[in-house]
């Protein structure tokens, strides 16, 4: 039947109608080269072909949208001609693999992402999913969290860009498969965002940067019969980052984007050598011509086909214009790079690709690009959710308060991550105005009076009983995140880490978290400008929980109003907006506390639970509340805002209290008729979205509750800061009392101590 | 008993430390010299009846802790 | 006065140095390329932070081999104002304008917290402005500040009174528990024999805008634009 | 020619890592394992014409920048 035999075809990731279509695009049998070209342009990673019908819809336009999703990021206007493009992407295989490499070359690739737009990237972050600290797999959990933040430390660090904020939460399923999603943001002019686009016929394409080697080619294609024995031990299948090269791509791109010699620029991620040039001649509606021999090569005996399928780290490919080819050089020149002139843009539209003259695969651009399978998988809800939503507290031992406090801060998703982002430079390019730790990560905009807040935020286990709605209530934390710090929420980016799409059940959990997000996108009005989707995150079969994880960037109009979470003065006025309590809504008493505790922290790591409805969201306040903080921080009535996520308001309250320099709490939330003890548990560590704790000067109180009321915000002063103790009643009742100190050590020591035990 | 261990990355892995010195040597006029690899060298006391339990220990280690085996290759000398 | 900002492949707080010395202080800054052999008539030297060529090998190892240290070490032999920070530092240890070395924190992990500094010697262009046994609150971050010396070199550089900054706790006291990266004496910063050329490992120019979290850096900074205005009225 | 050059610290000089690595040994129950030093390796390929050429090159090289004299020594062996 075909050139190639099907064991060929399934190294290659290839389904035989896959093959047919290749063959219908070429007009005939591909050759070996030409089948790994299409194998990885056509694979799940480079195609979208699961996701693309459902990522259309995502909303992804809105006035201040420069570029939403298809080129290498996405920007918005933030105003006085300046653009923030950002976007967010996952390393998590090779994480696994080699956590210290895998979570460094990506964040290089993200990075490369930012400054091919032409944006000076000035800020990171990373959402990373891992397995329990403790039990069996504990020691290499660990060794995979120290290895993954050296990894980010160490690429960041060195090449000089911020990691200023992120999440680490901790969770069964990660075991087999953490996750390391990290984001990037950079500042361009708004009227010079570079495009990945190839174009004037004639002009010559450049490669910029590290030598091609064998790494990185595609696990999938390893071991053809075209290759010898030893070619797969050759091949590693981890690559090695290299920060100092970046950093002399970075400023050697920039310098040149300065003028405008350039046409276009693509990094070489994924699908290396392949990708750039067949999307730069597809998005330019051109061809491409190039000669293997004058890649640049760190390994002797390389074939084209491994040329062009290296994900070797630190390579640009660069369209520049004819007779502008001596400034591109000399500029590459001053830092060290050799730019290596490898071939031109031609009128065919074809990827042509040479070897020493001789043609060695030629097709068109848009076959690979524009015309790869585009699946609608069957979707099937998964059983298991019938049985988890059943969630009966009576059969439970209920905890006491100041015990599940405890509990809850010393946890390792909930403790002080200062053990991480100590790690991470968080200050260098001095913009850094909130430092890490203390809540949205927030930098200024040097030149202007603006600064810009984000935070990246999911979570799997709401995803695991809800996709739809955790995914909406990802999204609303991350809004809520950046508003708390005093910005308006202006675009977000995802990432969408799931298993296996062609299992129904996990297939549903992808639809149903898009068409989530995408409603809590057009509710609160924010733009999806991009993204990434990270798929058959599985190990022996078992997939991870679907986990969305949303980057929101929000915008400060005045950069010295940005806020932190932590209480600044004693004496000032506590005031809790949104729902009072954990519950979220006037449900009947037992079922309301029930609905309130689903899927907690609390649930999970007092009682070993993961069950229950998902907190209770209501888009509509939530988007009342995004106003209502923008108007406060904007007049400068707030002195600290933290909102109420991960273990609930007790927990909200005393990180609150906690990096204040001792500024203790005195709270007494509201009873709402007889309290039983599950109802006082679920006001306290319930996790109901839309509700943030702020503290305001006294005089600033009655402003404030006038504003809310106008916004349509409920607000409620519940406390006031003050003395050395953490001291919560409901109702009048004792429920919390606490020594701040103690609480406040017990958080920040938590983490550390399991990197204190031994290597084993 | 002494053991050496010398932990270098494998042959096909990027080495950008031996890159960014050949680079420099070549800057400071050594164009003489090639290629560099940038590895690691351990010195183990090893409390060892023998030369080979020296080195059984010592690979060992380097197994589990000395050389990453997914990059890294290591090879063992014992003294005497 | 003009401060001439060294830019090394791998720097990467030159701009902040630059903005520091240009927006804050209102001084003139200037970035020199390493391979540049003109300070562009500099009054002052900064050798920034970062990781110049990658900090492969070992700190600053590479870097001192730019053309530009060799009109570096002759400004600092004429008595011209250097200052090294973080890198910096390792570089003019390299370059052995300054004695010692860096070995990696003792707890092989990259540290970037506020630290405290006192201020020991006042009697160099960069801390003519403070208080001797002023304590300032500082950013640190890097991965391999744990100074040495060898104690013959050690006990002369105390007699001599040329250890210009140690790490201390709250109250200005050295102490261990102040200490984030295992230095010997606490040093955080030393300076040389003629005390025109510091190095430290802690960034001032990250100090110097309190939205920043921190102004204690800017007496660094000015101390030298008093320095240089000293010197320039001397007939 | 290869030339081989090992950097090592000054016994004067406290190693963190090697210390780190003891440590970790210790509590992974390698009691035998005593003291641990880490150092690095360079593999220099030199254009030289014989052993004794490759070794001044080596020295000169590790002289001036392989090895810091402060607080490192350095051995060199040259193959063949
Ligand atoms: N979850 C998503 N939501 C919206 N856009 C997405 C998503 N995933 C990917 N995209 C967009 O698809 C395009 C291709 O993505 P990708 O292949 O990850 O880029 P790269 O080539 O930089 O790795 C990008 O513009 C990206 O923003
Ligand atoms: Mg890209």
């Amino acid at each position: 039947m075909s050139a190639h035999d099907s064991a060929v075809l399934e190294r290659h990731g290839l389904k035989p109608d896959e093959y047919d279509r290749i063959v219908q695009a070429l007009g005939r049998e591909p050759s070996l080269t030409e089948l790994g070209i299409f194998s990885v342009m056509w694979s799940e990673h480079c195609s979208y072909k699961s996701s693309r019908i459902h990522l259309k819809k995502l909303p992804t336009r809105g006035p201040r949208v420069l570029q939403g999703p298809g080129e290498n990021a996405g920007a918005v206007d933030i105003g006085g001609g300046l653009a923030a493009v950002f976007k967010i992407e996952s390393h998590n295989h090779p994480s696994f693999i080699e956590p210290y490499q895998g979570a460094a070359t990506g964040v290089g690739g993200i990075i490369r992402d930012i400054f091919t737009m032409g944006a000076r990237p000035i800020a990171l972050l990373n959402s990373l999913r891992f397995g329990p600290m403790d039990g069996a797999t504990g020691a290499r959990t660990r060794r995979t969290v120290e290895g993954v933040v050296a990894g980010i430390a160490g690429y960041g660090n060195s090449i000089g860009i911020p990691t200023i904020g992120g999440e680490i939460a901790f969770e069964d399923c990660y075991a087999g498969n953490p996750l390391v999603n990290v984001m990037c943001l950079g500042i361009a002019r708004s009227d010079a965002l570079v495009k990945g686009n190839a174009g004037g016929v004639g002009n010559p394409v450049y490669y910029v940067g590290a030598r091609t080697g064998r790494d990185g080619i595609h696990g999938a294609t390893m071991a053809s019969a075209e290759f010898d024995d030893r070619s797969a031990e050759k091949r590693p299948a981890v690559q090695v980052g290299d920060p100092f090269m970046e950093k002399l791509l970075l400023e050697a791109c920039l310098e040149l984007m300065k003028g405008d010699a350039l046409i276009g620029v693509q990094d070489m991620g994924a699908a290396g050598l392949t990708c750039a040039t067949s999307e730069m001649g597809a998005r330019g509606g051109c061809g491409i011509e190039i000669d293997v021999q004058h890649v640049p090569q760190r390994e002797t005996g390389m074939t084209p086909y491994e040329i062009m399928l290296s994900e070797s780290q630190e390579r640009m490919l660069l369209v520049v214009k004819r007779g502008r080819e001596a400034e591109v050089e000399a500029i590459f020149q001053k830092w060290d790079l050799h730019a290596a002139r490898i071939g031109s843009v031609t009128e065919t539209g074809l990827l042509q690709v040479k070897s020493r003259g001789e043609t060695v695969a030629e097709i068109p651009n848009a076959a690979l690009v524009d015309e790869a399978p585009v699946y609608d998988r069957p979707t099937a809800r998964p059983r298991y959710l019938d049985e988890v939503h059943r969630l009966d507290l009576e059969s439970l031992t209920p905890v006491s308060p100041q015990q599940a406090l405890g509990s809850l801060l010393s946890s390792p998703t909930i403790a002080s991550k200062r053990w991480v982002y100590r790690q991470y430079d968080h200050m260098v390019r001095t913009n850094t105005l909130v430092l890490a730790g203390m809540g949205a990560g927030v930098v200024r905009v040097k030149g202007t009076p603006r600064a810009l807040a984000m935070s990246t935020d999911g979570n799997g286990r709401y995803c695991y009983l809800d996709p739809r709605r955790g995914a909406m209530l990802a999204l609303a934390e991350a809004a809520r995140n950046v508003a708390c710090a005093g910005a308006v929420p202006i675009g977000a980016t995802n990432c969408l880490n799931f298993g296996n799409p062609e299992k129904p059940d996990i297939m549903w959990g992808l639809v149903e978290a898009i068409e989530g997000l995408s409603d809590a996108c057009r509710a609160l009005d924010i733009p999806i400008t991009g993204g990434n989707v990270s798929l058959y995150n599985e190990t022996d079969g078992r997939a991870i929980f679907p986990t969305p994880v949303i980057g929101v960037v929000g915008l400060i109009e005045d950069a010295s109003c940005a806020l932190g979470r932590s209480f600044r003065a004693a004496g000032s006025e506590i005031v809790l907006l949104g729902a009072s309590v954990g519950r979220g809504d006037a449900e009947p008493k037992g079922r309301a506390a029930s609905a309130g505790l689903g899927g907690s922290e609390y649930l999970k790591i007092l009682h070993g639970l993961i069950a229950g409805d998902v907190p209770h969201l209501d888009l509509e306040a939530e988007r009342a509340l995004l106003a209502l903080l923008a108007k406060a921080t904007a007049g400068r009535l707030l002195l600290s805002a933290h909102d109420c996520s991960d273990g609930g308001l007790a927990v909200t309250l005393a990180e609150s209290a906690f990096d204040s320099g001792g500024i203790g709490c005195l709270v007494d939330l509201p009873a709402e008729g007889a309290m039983g003890e599950w109802d006082v548990l679920a006001d306290l560590f319930g996790e109901a979205g839309g509700r943030v704790v702020v503290s305001v000067a006294a005089g600033s109180l009655g402003p404030l509750m006038d504003l809310a009321a106008e916004c349509g915000v409920p607000a409620r002063r519940v406390g006031r800061t003050g003395g050395d103790r953490i001291a919560v009643t409901v109702g009048g009742r004792a429920a919390i009392d606490w020594k701040l100190a103690d609480a406040e050590r017990l958080w920040s020591e938590a983490l550390a101590q399991y990197f204190a035990r031994p290597a084993a | 008993m002494k053991a050496r261990v010398f932990v270098t990355l494998k042959p096909s892995v990027l080495d950008p430390q031996g890159r960014t010195i050949a680079d420099a040597l070549h800057s400071m006029g050594y164009t003489g010299v090639g290629d560099v690899r940038q590895g690691k060298y351990f010195e183990l006391d090893v409390d060892a009846p023998s030369a080979d339990q020296t080195r059984a220990v010592a690979a060992e280690v380097a197994d589990k802790l000395l050389a990453n085996p997914v990059i890294e290759s290591y090879r063992i000398e014992v003294d005497g | 006065m003009k401060f001439a900002v060294v830019v090394f492949p791998g720097s990467n707080c030159d701009h902040d140095a630059y903005h520091a010395a240009r927006h804050v202080l209102g001084q003139d800054a200037v970035f020199v390329w390493h391979k540049e052999t003109s300070l562009q008539g500099a009054d002052a030297v900064i050798l920034p932070g970062g990781f110049s060529h990658g900090d492969y090998l070992r700190t600053g190892a590479i870097a001192r081999f730019s053309p530009v240290m060799n009109t570096v070490t002759a400004f600092a032999r004429g008595g011209g104002p250097v200052l090294g920070i973080c890198n910096g530092f390792q570089i003019l240890l390299e370059a052995g304008l300054l004695p010692g070395a860096m070995l990696r924190n003792k707890d092989l992990k990259f540290h970037c917290e506020h630290v405290h500094l006192r201020v020991e010697q006042t009697d160099t262009p960069f801390t003519l402005r403070a208080p001797v046994g002023q304590t300032l609150r500082i950013p640190i971050a890097h991965g391999e500040g744990n100074y040495f010396a060898e104690p013959d070199v050690l006990r002369d550089l105390e007699a001599s009174r040329r250890v210009v900054f140690r790490y201390c706790d709250t109250s200005g006291i050295a102490t261990p528990g102040s200490n984030p990266n295992g230095a010997v004496n606490n040093i955080a910063g030393i300076c040389n024999e003629g005390r025109n050329v510091v190095g430290l490992m802690p960034h001032p120019e990250r100090a110097c805008e309190p939205a920043l979290g921190s102004a204690d850096g800017l007496v660094l900074f000015e101390s030298v634009v008093s320095a240089l205005a000293a010197q320039a009225s001397l007939p």
